[in-house]
């Protein structure tokens, strides 16, 4: 990149080399947005969309593409053509700028996540701090939204979302230190490189602390994603649509982009910190191959976590604010500093980790998967849904 | 208890103000004075005997050849688990009722309703607006003689169809 | 526009209008908006069995980002004053699906006062389902013949959009 | 939302100030069209004034207009979520007015019928709980149950949703042939489920902390408001028309009648109203099952003239309903219409107690609050 606009910048002497960096920057920024975070962020929600479909018995989207596929491209389209309505009584500037510094959020923490070994846009050594920074953009911006739509409902999804941040930073922040401490960077290649392939050589099965650090993350991020159960900036039956309440066309689909987009992102920092990240076993010397798996490897793990997102969203109900509030800082909180305690003590005791503690915690681990497993299929036998279309139809 | 030792027992208690026992088919009632029907209520609600906890319906019906509107309260005791019927009749042209409110709370809407629908004021009612209709609505529509008005702002109320329409009375 | 006025109806510009129609009608965001009875029927619509979503229909709770608005049930007059409201938060372009007798023509309801005869009084209406109230199927037709009417439509040429003549399901 | 305030002697005091919120009538969980206008310190709310009437189709008047037999479909549409049991009570008072007998297995049928609408209304409150407390799930599952009873109903009568199944003298149709396998098959496979959404719903720890201790109404508020029904007996009443004053065939069943137990909080909370609405579509199944074995054999209607004309006289009726006691108000005035109808039904009651309950309640609160009275706009405003 940077040699190629070094030979751009030398064909054209007439020009200044800083304005060419700074044109082909935007226009990398402008490819990577429109090739890789919008698709991802559509994909997902015609994937969300399908997923809760089948949770709920339902079909979801089929009618656009090859199984519905194409219905984010339609939904996008169609926004984007919609009147972009801007109400007599908001205070225009602010309201035309927050969905961009939603979007420009949450873009930005794409700069630092590791898609594959060599695939990073710029692997920062503070990786992990300036996205969790970066990520709070977000909130700001919905805010700016919440306040300038001069409608109430929209103005307590904004202060609810300031509130939430507020919250769930400080939980989110703690459950980072045990991944950092173990990894001893904040570099994001440099976290995923502490690990191994094996899931005994993730952070998540380093000890029990860090386990606990593992699912206290997930909590947080999904607060942070405004995900259920703490989706309540804009808690659809309680808030009409939240701070999005007054937005219209192009501008409210940039926040439910963010929405989805982020939601990739949390699964990414999940795998990354605590699962391995892009970590495959070494089974070829081609590097493309091997970049290749990487990548696949990642985008499966990250799509995972953001599946079992999308599974709890389709589950749970809603927190209330004050619930949420009790959840973060009387309870996570605490736990989150014994854990950071609790971590450093088992890494000045056992410098190297043991072995026999990680097979335990991964045996402890799919010992409750499988009971999970086992209580679904339960489940599925009891509802005996084979019968179910047959009990209005026909004879008796 | 059955109507008539409750009608007894009031008439004991409020003299004049209570009529004698109104025997309809299938229901009985007692007719009370309008405006003493918040004390009669209160003793009919405190008394350990009776113990009226619960008033269970509150309607009101326009009776123009009397001139009247009745007001009918058809009371229930969770306590004894019997029921009793009282009913008022106010003045058509000037109707007012002593509200219940604040002997049964329930009375505040079905009140409200009564006052919408039929115009019947309810003296000493904390809320007394229209409850159903629109504040700007004109008329009492459960009245006999009301007339619909032709438009409402400016939404005129009569359907242009070419079918027939039963008429409306 | 001026200029693509003066161009006859060419294959570019039909081929783009369909591609800007099959956008639209692949993705018709409805507005929760069930008055009456046929809210009931509009929720089974989106339930399991006739699966509104399939068509990549999904309900929104805020007019700003809907393109349908379901009358799904009786207009009253006191809300046929909010409903103009709503219609006119939505942004364009907008499309009104009038379902079941009550929103086409009052229905059941049109010997009452209190009800607006047809919601075609207050805002123009695309497509009419009757029934009372309509089966989710008759919801599915009619949503089907809303998007065949949204085919036929132009946008980079400028002629009258296909309003008058009202497809019925 | 603060501001500085200066009282006439000179004080300054840092004061917030409320806010006033209109939710509704287009609100996604004001079930239909029900409007509050809340008065909120931030989400704290001071009050939340109900504004009905959004849905007032003046029913009671069209029934002066109609006549006895012609008002049979209006009551379809006073309570549309359950309409078989608002048929049953326009069919009994106009037969006690006019001292009709109703036929063993008309009385068989209704109880059938109305059993199964209770079931659909309990199935959809149920769900409309766990949406407006954001939990999609239960609902699109309670729509699929219902779904199936639908499918009865609609082989029983034609019609999904307002039935207009009663008449006056009895109902309409008499069951079709391999109804009772039908309905049997369908609660072998319902009893399960109630269980499932147990799973799913009643016992989830987010779910129970949103519901528990919130907006709880004691047994004297309860009464004094005159609630009805479930919301009645979650507060601890056990008062159920079809129990202690029986009508049609109900003395025949052996079912009990479920009360609020304060099993998370304290009785009369939002979640003893959900889970007495449950276990009542439990109670409902066993209703279903005595009453397709002790179906008798007979006509379904008796002779009832077409130009039906009871003598003059007035009634009143109360139905158990799923919204529970519904009070029927009916004078005849000898003519073939009637001259005043009047219903209290079980959802106006509990619109007229949310303002009192809804002081120190949070916004998302009142969501709960409204969906676990179980709310349905027309029976308010009918």
């Amino acid at each position: 990149m940077r040699a190629y606009l070094d030979a751009v910048a030398a064909g054209y002497p007439s020009t200044s080399p800083a304005l060419v960096y700074l044109l082909g920057m935007l226009a990398f920024g402008a490819l990577v947005v429109f090739v890789f975070i919008l698709p991802v962020a559509g994909i997902t929600s015609w994937v969300e969309r399908r997923v809760w479909a089948r949770i709920q018995s339902r079909i979801g989207p089929n009618r656009v593409g090859p199984g519905g596929f194409l219905q984010w491209l339609a939904d996008g389209l169609k926004n984007l053509l919609k009147e972009d309505v801007i109400p007599a009584a908001v205070d225009v500037p602010m309201f035309r700028l927050a969905p961009y510094v939603v979007v420009a959020g949450f873009c930005a923490a794409f700069v630092a996540l590791p898609f594959a070994g060599s695939l990073i846009i710029a692997d920062l050594n503070i990786g992990i701090l300036y996205i969790s920074a970066i990520t709070s953009l977000v909130v700001i911006g919905i805010l700016m939204a919440g306040w300038s739509s001069n409608n109430k409902w929209s103005m307590l999804g904004g202060i609810r979302s300031a509130t939430q941040i507020i919250c769930y930073e400080i939980p989110v922040g703690l459950s980072i230190f045990p991944a950092v401490l173990l990894s001893g960077t904040l570099s994001m290649q440099g976290i995923v490189a502490a690990q191994g392939w094996a899931p005994t050589s993730w952070h998540m099965f380093h000890s029990p602390f860090a386990f606990v650090a593992f699912v206290m993350f997930f909590v947080g991020a999904l607060a942070e994603g405004n995900r259920t159960p703490f989706d309540l900036p804009e808690a659809d039956s309680e808030l009409v649509a939240g701070f999005a309440t007054e937005y219209s066309g192009m501008r409210s689909l940039l926040f439910f982009l963010a929405e989805w987009g982020n939601l990739y992102v949390i699964g990414v920092l999940v795998s990354t910190l605590f699962m391995g990240g892009w970590q495959v076993p070494h089974f070829t010397d081609n590097a493309v191959v091997l970049t290749v798996a990487q990548f696949a490897t990642m985008f499966l793990k990250a799509y995972f976590w953001v599946f079992v997102a999308m599974w709890v969203r389709a589950t749970l109900p809603r927190v209330r604010v004050d619930q949420f509030m009790t959840l973060c800082w009387k309870y996570m909180v605490p736990i989150g500093l014994v854990n950071v305690i609790g971590a450093a003590t088992v890494m000045v005791l056992l410098p190297d980790g043991s072995i026999v503690l990680r097979l335990i915690m991964v045996t402890v681990a799919v010992a409750i998967l499988v009971q999970f497993a086992r209580r679904v299929l339960f489940h599925l036998h009891r509802a005996d849904y084979g019968r179910l279309g047959r009990i209005g139809e026909g004879a008796a | 208890m059955n109507t008539a030792a409750i009608q007894q027992l009031l008439h004991e208690r409020f003299g004049s103000g209570v009529g004698p026992v109104e025997s309809a088919r299938l229901s009985d009632a007692v007719e009370v004075d309008p405006l003493s029907v918040d004390e009669i209520a209160l003793f009919l609600r405190d008394q350990p005997d009776l113990a009226f906890d619960c008033l269970n319906n509150l309607s009101g019906t326009d009776r123009p050849a009397r001139g009247k509107i009745q007001v009918t309260y058809e009371l229930f005791s969770y306590v004894h688990r019997h029921a009793f019927v009282l009913k008022v009749d106010a003045r058509r042209d000037r109707p007012q009722v002593k509200t219940v409110e604040n002997v049964w709370p329930a009375a505040n809407w079905l009140e409200r309703e009564v006052y919408d629908l039929l115009g019947v004021v309810f003296l000493g009612h904390s809320d007394l607006r229209r409850l159903l209709l629109p504040d700007d609505w004109i008329g009492y529509p459960l009245r006999k003689d009301y007339v619909e008005a032709p438009e409402y702002h400016g939404i005129s109320t009569v359907r242009e169809s070419i079918l027939a329409l039963p008429e409306r009375r | 526009m001026s200029l693509l006025n003066t161009v006859p109806e060419m294959v570019l510009t039909t081929k783009v209008d369909q591609l800007l129609n099959w956008t639209r009608k692949s993705s018709l965001w409805y507005m929760l908006f069930g008055l009456a009875c046929c809210a009931i029927e509009m929720m089974q619509t989106g339930g399991p069995r006739a699966d509104l979503d399939r068509f990549g229909m999904a309900p929104r709770a805020t007019p700003r980002v809907s393109d349908l608005m379901i009358v799904a049930g009786t207009l009253t007059l006191k809300m046929a004053l909010r409903t103009k409201v709503l219609y006119e938060q939505m942004p364009d372009p907008k499309y009104v699906l009038s379902m079941g007798s009550c929103s086409n023509c009052g229905g059941l309801f049109q010997l009452a006062y209190s009800v607006c005869d047809g919601v075609d009084k207050v805002i123009p209406v695309d497509v009419y389902v009757p029934g009372c109230p309509p089966r989710p199927e008759a919801l599915t037709e009619g949503l089907m013949l809303l998007q065949k009417k949204m085919m036929q439509e132009r946008w980079l040429v400028r002629e009258p959009r296909p309003r008058a003549g009202a497809a019925r399901a | 939302m603060s501001l500085e305030l200066e009282f006439d002697d000179g004080r300054e005091v840092f004061a917030t100030e409320e806010m006033t919120l209109n939710m509704g009538p287009q609100h996604p969980s004001t079930h239909g069209v029900l409007r509050f206008i809340i008065r909120a310190d931030g989400e704290v709310m001071r009050s939340a004034k109900a504004d009905v009437g959004y849905l007032h189709r003046s029913i009671e008047k069209i029934a002066e207009k109609v006549g006895w037999h012609g008002f049979m479909p209006y009551t379809d549409r006073v309570d549309y979520v359950a309409a078989m049991t608002t048929n049953q009570a326009w069919a009994i008072a106009a037969e006690a007015l006019g001292g009709v007998t109703v036929p063993r297995r008309g009385e068989y049928c209704r109880v059938i019928a109305a059993e199964l609408g209770r079931i659909c209304s309990h199935l959809l409150a149920a769900g409309a709980m766990g949406m407006d407390i954001g939990a999609i799930t239960p609902f699109t599952h309670a729509v699929r149950e219902r779904e199936l009873i639908n499918d009865l109903l609609e082989e029983l009568c034609g019609a999904r949703l307002t039935f207009n199944y009663m008449r006056i003298g009895g109902v309409a149709w008499d069951l079709p042939p391999g109804f009772d396998a039908k309905v049997l098959r369908f609660l072998n496979h319902f009893e399960p489920y109630v269980d499932e959404l147990d799973d799913l719903l009643s016992n989830n720890k987010i779910y129970i902390e949103r519901l528990a201790n919130v907006a709880v109404v004691s047994r004297e508020r309860a009464i004094a408001y005159c609630l009805v029904g479930p919301n009645l007996r979650a507060s601890g009443v056990r008062y159920d028309i079809r129990k202690h004053l029986p009508y049609s065939v109900y003395p025949e069943f052996d079912f009990e009648v479920p009360i609020g137990t304060g099993r998370h909080g304290s009785v009369g909370d939002c979640w003893d109203r959900y889970i007495v609405r449950l276990d009542e579509m439990r109670q409902s199944a066993r209703i279903l099952r005595q009453a397709l074995e002790g179906l008798p054999e007979g006509p379904v209607i008796a002779k009832v003239p077409r130009n039906y004309k009871p003598a003059a006289g007035e009634v009143h009726v109360h139905v158990e309903t799923p919204r529970g006691d519904q009070s029927w108000y009916v004078v005849a005035d000898g003519t073939e219409y009637p001259y005043r109808v009047h219903i209290r039904t079980g959802s106006f009651a509990a619109m007229s107690i949310i303002e009192e309950l809804s002081r120190g309640l949070m916004v998302a609160d009142l969501v709960a609050l409204i969906a676990s009275f179980d709310i349905v706009a027309p029976e308010v405003d009918r």
